[in-house]
């Protein structure tokens, strides 16, 4: 560690460990063509960030138009067009622009270089690209609705997206291109993980997190080809009538949801792998114990990845798809409960006779937790072939993959976000607000969806604009729940926003974590670390203890901390 | 393969006559692929004599214009999962298709909607 | 710096050594082209689903596309493979001189295997054998409409399609080349001239049901069952060939599907030609100047493993759409 | 804006009365009305129970690890306590799998039954497009609801006309995708009278969450005389537009032109015949004999300005003369 400097720019009690006002990542350059260019994975990932957060932003506000347009049968705010296109906008915003880049490339990018010791990610100028490939694909998602929206639903099923005169061209492309900004990042991190870590770290001794990102990584390699290849075919369906997919043009319309599912059940698994890998960091972090079961977890992590691959047809039990691959994929379904399952007893098994703190990420865990295990019983209800008949495409699907994605991964986003926050700006957030918003979002986001599951099995279809009179109570309560998320998102937004302004000073390790971004300063100096950090067991937390002058933690061993 | 212990990287060379050998039999069996076409093994046995036929070059080409046979196993496992997942689609795809033919009504032309 | 004694230009300061860059590369472009195998695995999984199911389309279509060129083509871009191998070899044993000429050999075949491309393309577009929308099927040779010798009128727009043939493909050539640039038969008059008189006066004296006898020996003949997309109903031509039994028959329902499987796939696999030619170029600027030698060919011997992979899928594109059995 | 505040607020505050109405009904499965709702609510109740019990042991583990071994000060550390112990989780990896055999066992059991009809069904041609049903009964009668006698095997042979559709009755526990270019089959046998909601569950633009109808189960004996009535307009002594009338309200043309005037998904049939039409592309078109048979035939041919194309035609749907009865009362809905 260096020689702390004389405070600059009268900033408040400076903790050692943190560079704020000294030389860090975050003023290594200046100007916006050294943020523009950068190669710094740490400015890339921050430059993520408040990209998918400004498109989570957008697909939120759908999703309250269009809860606010169901409050009441019939027509509320505008007309069905106009709600189809919200929904659809609203899927494929939060789907394609926020929540599959979201973990990986925001968060991951900041991290997975720190995690591993290294200096930066293997291909940086790759990065990078897949940073601008981003951007350009929310731009043509941007164009599709100035040209007029869409209202294929985020699926695009043939025939009807190859037929309706909304632009569908647009946010294809759009999707296309963000499709192979998420091959790199993959591509990247596997060959970070491969070549990167230190000689001393086994695969063994890598945080869980980066199995995690390592597997999601081997699916977003593997099977997002199969969607660029998927969306050409559909591009060129609608310009040229190639009559692959179209019935009208000699095509097979069951055939596209074959090729849209092999890349988007597998989709499922990059969206939620990554939140499973930072639940398993903050359970061990804030519970102070060494995480139970590594191995397991690991393992389970590359289980996923691979099952992922063969269960795609279970969104087709109803489409018309032969019997045979029902019963097959059918089989094949329940596979990927295993894995789950193994995750959720290791982490109450880590929480047992841990000194569980009820810090904000860790509140976000917890609620990880019980609404994952929500998520994935309710995926049992549907990979029961009968029972799938009744409930497929009514609101049940829509509770669960929405607990599956919100409450796992946005939850496990947010819990990551605040768990890392003082790492990425050198501020702490305060923790009254960041309890608060979780607490809203939990509430909130309990009571819009778990009634979509009572609305579900009453036979509520999804995708409706207008809807049967019996249905009208359970809808409002969706929708009154919809607001209070908001406000969650609201506070905790204010939250982060007023750390960056008035925020303690972090220290280098506020959490008591021993995953190697804890062992550099916060924010990180430009090049990650002072020399070659020193791997050992990330969950072995022996070697750190609390002080209270820092309010954080510091290590036994450090003769003095300055 | 390459590997040396100061990590400066030492290139495989791939022997001339190897490369020009290996591209004598993939025009060997290029020739043989088109020539096969005359005859009829059949039911589809035509194809997967062409498969077969197409899987040795490919084979050929991978091992030794790639230099994979000297190159560092995980890309093999690399390529040969890839491939592993093709098949996959493939299979259970056809598998699928097949099974609802069937069902299909011929001569289908939608009578609804256009294409802008 | 743990590598500030030996740090050479190319090493990026996040790597230790060059080993560890060259492998990392490496490990890169192997999952990159894991990546291209999977996006053709979409089309190859469209082609099987529909030739597993309509067989009769693809034994049909097929015989429009020219075995002889596909041969060629094949051929070309082996050798092309080649010099690309013994590029990466020159690059590796620092042969500076060599290099830049292999890399001249292998742009020579990919601009070879692009111009037979371009002919066997034009050939396409020229009888209407295009994608499902476009599909409009003619024969060029063919123009009795325009003569007024009795046929429905309308008959030659979506009628016979001419054999590209594994067994005449001379004569497709000779056609292709005769009629380019004169698709649109009834806006050439210069063309009309030329190309009516034999079509008006064989198809005086044919037997009943065969229109035509194109000089290749292939019968054009009438057909009850229409092609989809040709909108009015009426007289349809389609093409025997008398040589090989198994080739006649009308038109099957949705060939035009064929021919949109075979513009995607030779398409996207030209795209990926063209964007070799592209990187291609890029190293020999760079070899001239001297850029790689053994300690650094990174390039070389990435670019390479592209363009075998565009090789490879090539080797399965020719089979599976020209020798169809 | 102030209108939609307003009918949403009177929307919050009418919600507990909408608890007391919810509480008083069944929270979770609609009544079940067929031969195999029965067996599926069983598997339903199988893993609803299953998943019950594992909710409330994960929830009660981590609620009460939270408050157990709450952190009191910010120095504690964790007791002492195992970092794996292999026999355990193996056992939680290997009993899930045993559960969730019998899961999988329990809905591929039903859903056997679902996908084979048993012999001797009675047919009914469902026809679907946007955004409507028909229905054809093995006597030519053609309705846009579905009426099928109680405690007989239906089997439905649907088609679309234009993407994808779904035909799903709560009651039923049957959904099945219509897919345009196949016929997709579907069979049930209600087991009570009385009438439910058939709804369209495959997004299928617009109107989609209007295709809905009504499917009526008549008691024994009462389906015999129904279909009687319904089918054979003509020989009923009906003039022309009466019959019009009926094919109108029968044959999904209601779905989207109304005849009060307002304009829906397409022109409103009132007022409509004989005026001039601007049309898409430019042009116009008078509303005669001719562009009304032209229009229900070959809807794609003409587009009136400021409508979509997204008509099917109705070409072997309608009889020439259900066209000159269509236009008869097209005509006396006036000008």
């Amino acid at each position: 560690m260096s020689t702390p400097e004389t405070k600059r720019g009268g900033l408040p009690h400076q903790p050692p460990g943190n560079t704020l006002g000294k030389e860090n990542y975050l003023n290594a350059s200046r100007g916006f063509l050294s943020w523009a260019l950068t190669l710094d994975h740490k400015r890339i990932g921050l430059m993520y960030l408040v990209s998918i957060l400004t498109a989570f932003l957008g697909g939120g506000l759908a999703a309250l138009y269009v809860r606010t347009e169901l409050i009441a049968p019939g027509q509320t705010l505008g007309d069905a067009d106009m709600y189809n296109q919200a929904f659809t906008l609203h899927g494929a915003i939060m789907v394609f622009l926020f929540i599959i880049p979201g973990i990986p490339a925001a968060l991951g990018n900041f991290v997975l270089p720190l995690l591993l010791g290294a200096k930066d990610v293997a291909f940086p100028r790759l990065n990078l690209a897949s940073y601008w490939l981003w951007v350009c694909g929310a731009i043509f998602a941007v164009i599709s609705l100035a040209t007029g929206g869409v209202d294929t639903g985020w699926t695009f099923y043939t025939p009807y997206s190859s037929s309706t005169t909304t632009s569908v061209i647009p946010i294809v492309t759009g999707v296309f291109i963000l499709g192979f900004s998420s091959i790199f990042t993959g591509l990247n991190f596997i060959v970070t993980t491969h070549k990167l870590r230190p000689k001393n770290m086994g695969w063994f001794n890598m945080p869980l997190v980066m199995w995690a990102l390592y597997s999601t990584a081997i699916i977003q390699v593997l099977a997002t080809p199969v969607l660029a290849i998927t969306l050409l075919l559909l591009i060129a369906e609608r310009a040229m009538g190639i009559g692959i997919f179209d019935p009208a043009l000699g095509g097979d319309a069951v055939l596209f949801q074959h090729f849209f599912w092999f890349y988007s059940h597998p989709a499922v698994y990059i969206m939620i792998l990554p939140a499973m890998g930072i639940i398993s960091e903050l359970i061990a972090v804030f519970s102070r114990k060494h995480i139970f079961g590594y191995t397991f977890i690991a393992y389970s992590s590359v289980a996923i990845a691979i099952f992922g691959f063969i269960v795609w047809g279970h969104h087709m039990f109803t489409s018309g798809q032969s019997d045979l691959l029902n019963m097959i994929f059918a089989a094949l379904t329940f596979s990927v409960s295993i894995p789950s399952a193994i995750k959720i007893w290791n982490w109450l098994a880590t929480l047992y006779k841990g000194s569980i703190s009820w810090d904000t990420p860790m509140l976000y865990a917890l609620s990880f937790i019980i609404l994952f295990t929500i998520g994935g019983l309710t995926g049992l209800f549907l990979g029961m072939l009968a029972v799938d008949v009744f409930l497929h495409d009514t609101y049940f699907v829509v509770a669960h993959f929405h607990y599956v994605m919100f409450g796992g991964t946005v939850i496990a986003f947010l819990g990551g976000l605040f768990y890392w926050w003082p790492k990425m700006t050198g501020r702490m957030y305060s923790e009254t607000s960041g309890r608060l918003s979780a607490a809203l979002i939990f509430i909130g986001f309990n009571l819009t969806f778990f009634i979509q599951f009572i609305l579900g099995s009453q036979g509520m279809p999804r995708r409706y604009f207008d809807y049967l009179p019996r249905y009208e109570f359970y809808h409002q309560v969706s929708t009154i729940g919809a607001y209070i998320t908001a406000l969650g998102f609201m506070v905790a937004a204010y939250s982060l926003a007023m750390s960056l302004v008035r925020g303690k000073l972090a220290p280098a390790n506020p959490w008591g974590g021993n995953s190697l971004e804890w062992h550099t300063t916060s924010p990180p100096p430009l090049h990650n670390f002072e020399g070659e950090p020193r791997s050992d067991d990330p969950y072995d937390y022996g070697d750190w203890k609390w002080d209270d002058s820092v309010e954080g933690f510091v290590r036994k061993d450090a003769e003095a901390t300055a | 393969m390459a590997s040396s212990t100061d990590g400066k990287h030492v290139p495989h060379v791939v022997p001339l006559w190897i490369l020009i050998g290996v591209l004598a039999i993939l025009l060997i069996l290029t020739w043989a692929t088109v020539a096969v076409t005359s005859f009829d093994f059949g039911s589809n046995m035509n194809l997967v004599v062409a498969m077969v036929i197409a899987v040795i070059k490919a084979a050929l080409v991978v091992m030794f214009f790639m230099h994979l046979v000297w190159d560092r196993p995980f890309n093999t496992v690399i390529f040969v999962s890839a491939l592993a997942f093709v098949g996959l689609f493939i299979i259970l795809a056809l598998l699928d298709t097949g099974q609802y033919q069937p069902t299909m009504i011929p001569g289908y032309t939608a009578a609804g909607g256009v294409v802008p | 710096m743990s590598h500030d004694h030996d740090h050479p230009s190319y090493l990026q300061h996040h790597f230790d050594t060059p080993e560890q860059q060259f492998t990392s590369s490496k490990l890169g472009m192997w999952l990159f082209l894991a990546t291209e195998v999977l996006m053709f695995g979409g089309l190859f999984c469209a082609y099987s689903v529909y030739r597993g199911n309509h067989p009769e389309i693809f034994m049909y279509a097929h015989q429009f596309l020219d075995t002889k060129l596909g041969a060629i083509n094949t051929v070309v871009l082996l050798c092309s493979s080649l010099t690309m191998a013994w590029a990466v070899r020159a690059a590796q044993l620092g042969q500076k001189r060599l290099l830049p000429f292999m890399l001249i050999l292998t742009l020579a075949g990919a601009f070879g295997f692009m111009g037979i491309k371009y002919i066997e393309y034009s050939s396409k577009f020229d009888h209407g054998l295009l994608w499902a929308r476009a599909y409009e099927p003619h024969e060029e040779g063919h123009h009795g409409d325009d003569h007024g010798d009795g046929h429905e009128a309308g008959a030659a727009d979506h009628g016979a399609a001419h054999d590209g043939g594994d067994d005449h493909g001379d004569a497709d050539h000779n056609g292709a080349a005769d009629h380019n640039g004169a698709s649109d038969h009834n806006g050439d008059a210069a063309h009309e001239a030329a190309a009516g008189d034999h079509g008006g006066e064989q198809a005086e004296a044919l037997p009943d049901g065969v229109l035509e006898i194109l000089p290749s020996g292939l019968k054009v003949e009438k057909s009850t069952i229409a092609p989809p997309g040709s909108a009015p109903s009426g007289t349809v031509l389609t093409v025997s060939d008398d040589g090989h039994g198994e080739h006649h028959g009308p038109e099957p329902e949705k060939t035009k599907v064929f021919f949109s499987i075979y513009f995607l796939m030779t398409g996207l696999h030209g795209i990926h030609v063209l964007g070799g030619i592209v990187v291609i170029f890029w190293l020999l600027f760079k070899s001239l100047g001297g850029a790689f030698g053994p300690e650094y060919y990174t390039p070389v011997d990435l670019v390479g493993l592209y363009w075998h992979l565009v090789d490879l899928i090539w080797i399965f594109l020719f089979p599976l759409l020209y020798l169809i059995h | 804006m102030i209108d939609v505040l307003a009918s949403i607020l009177q929307r919050v505050i009418s919600i507990p009365a909408g608890i007391a109405a919810a509480a008083s009904e069944r929270v979770w499965l609609p009544r079940s009305v067929s031969t195999f709702a029965g067996d599926i609510d069983f598997a339903w109740d199988v893993v609803f129970w299953l998943s019950v019990f594992f909710f409330v042991l994960i929830t009660l583990i981590t609620v009460y690890f939270m408050f157990r071994y709450k952190r009191r000060t910010p120095d504690q550390e964790a007791l002492p306590a195992p970092d794996h112990h292999l026999p355990i989780e193996i056992a939680w990896s290997v009993l899930p799998l045993g559960i969730v055999v019998v899961l999988f066992w329990q809905g591929f059991a039903q859903y056997v039954n679902m996908a084979t009809p048993p012999q001797d069904t009675y047919e009914i041609q469902v026809s679907a497009m946007k955004w409507s049903w028909l229905f054809t009964y093995p006597n030519g009668a053609v309705t846009n609801e579905l009426h099928v006698p109680i405690d007989t095997p239906i089997e439905l042979v649907m088609t679309s006309s234009d993407v994808l559709h779904a035909f799903f009755v709560p009651e039923f526990r049957v959904k099945k995708d219509i897919v345009p270019g196949r016929y997709s089959n579907l069979w049930f046998e209600a087991t009570e009278a009385g009438d439910y909601d058939l709804m369209c569950t495959e997004y299928c633009g617009k109107d989609h969450s209007a295709m809905l109808a009504k499917v009526t189960v008549h008691e024994p004996g009462g389906f015999e005389p129904w279909l009687k009535e319904e089918s054979d307009y003509y020989n009923k002594g009906w003039s022309m537009e009466e019959i019009g009338e009926k094919l109108y309200n029968t044959r999904g043309c209601k779905t989207c032109h109304s005849v009060d005037g307002v304009n829906g998904t397409g022109p409103t049939f009132l007022g409509l015949y004989g005026i001039e039409h601007a049309l898409v592309g430019g042009g116009t078109a008078v509303v005669d004999e001719n562009y009304v048979r032209e229009s229900i035939l070959e809807p794609q041919a003409t587009i009136v300005a400021g409508y979509d194309p997204v008509m099917p035609t109705y070409q072997g749907r309608l009889s020439e003369q259900d066209i000159s009865a269509l236009i008869a009362y097209l005509k006396s809905l006036g000008n």
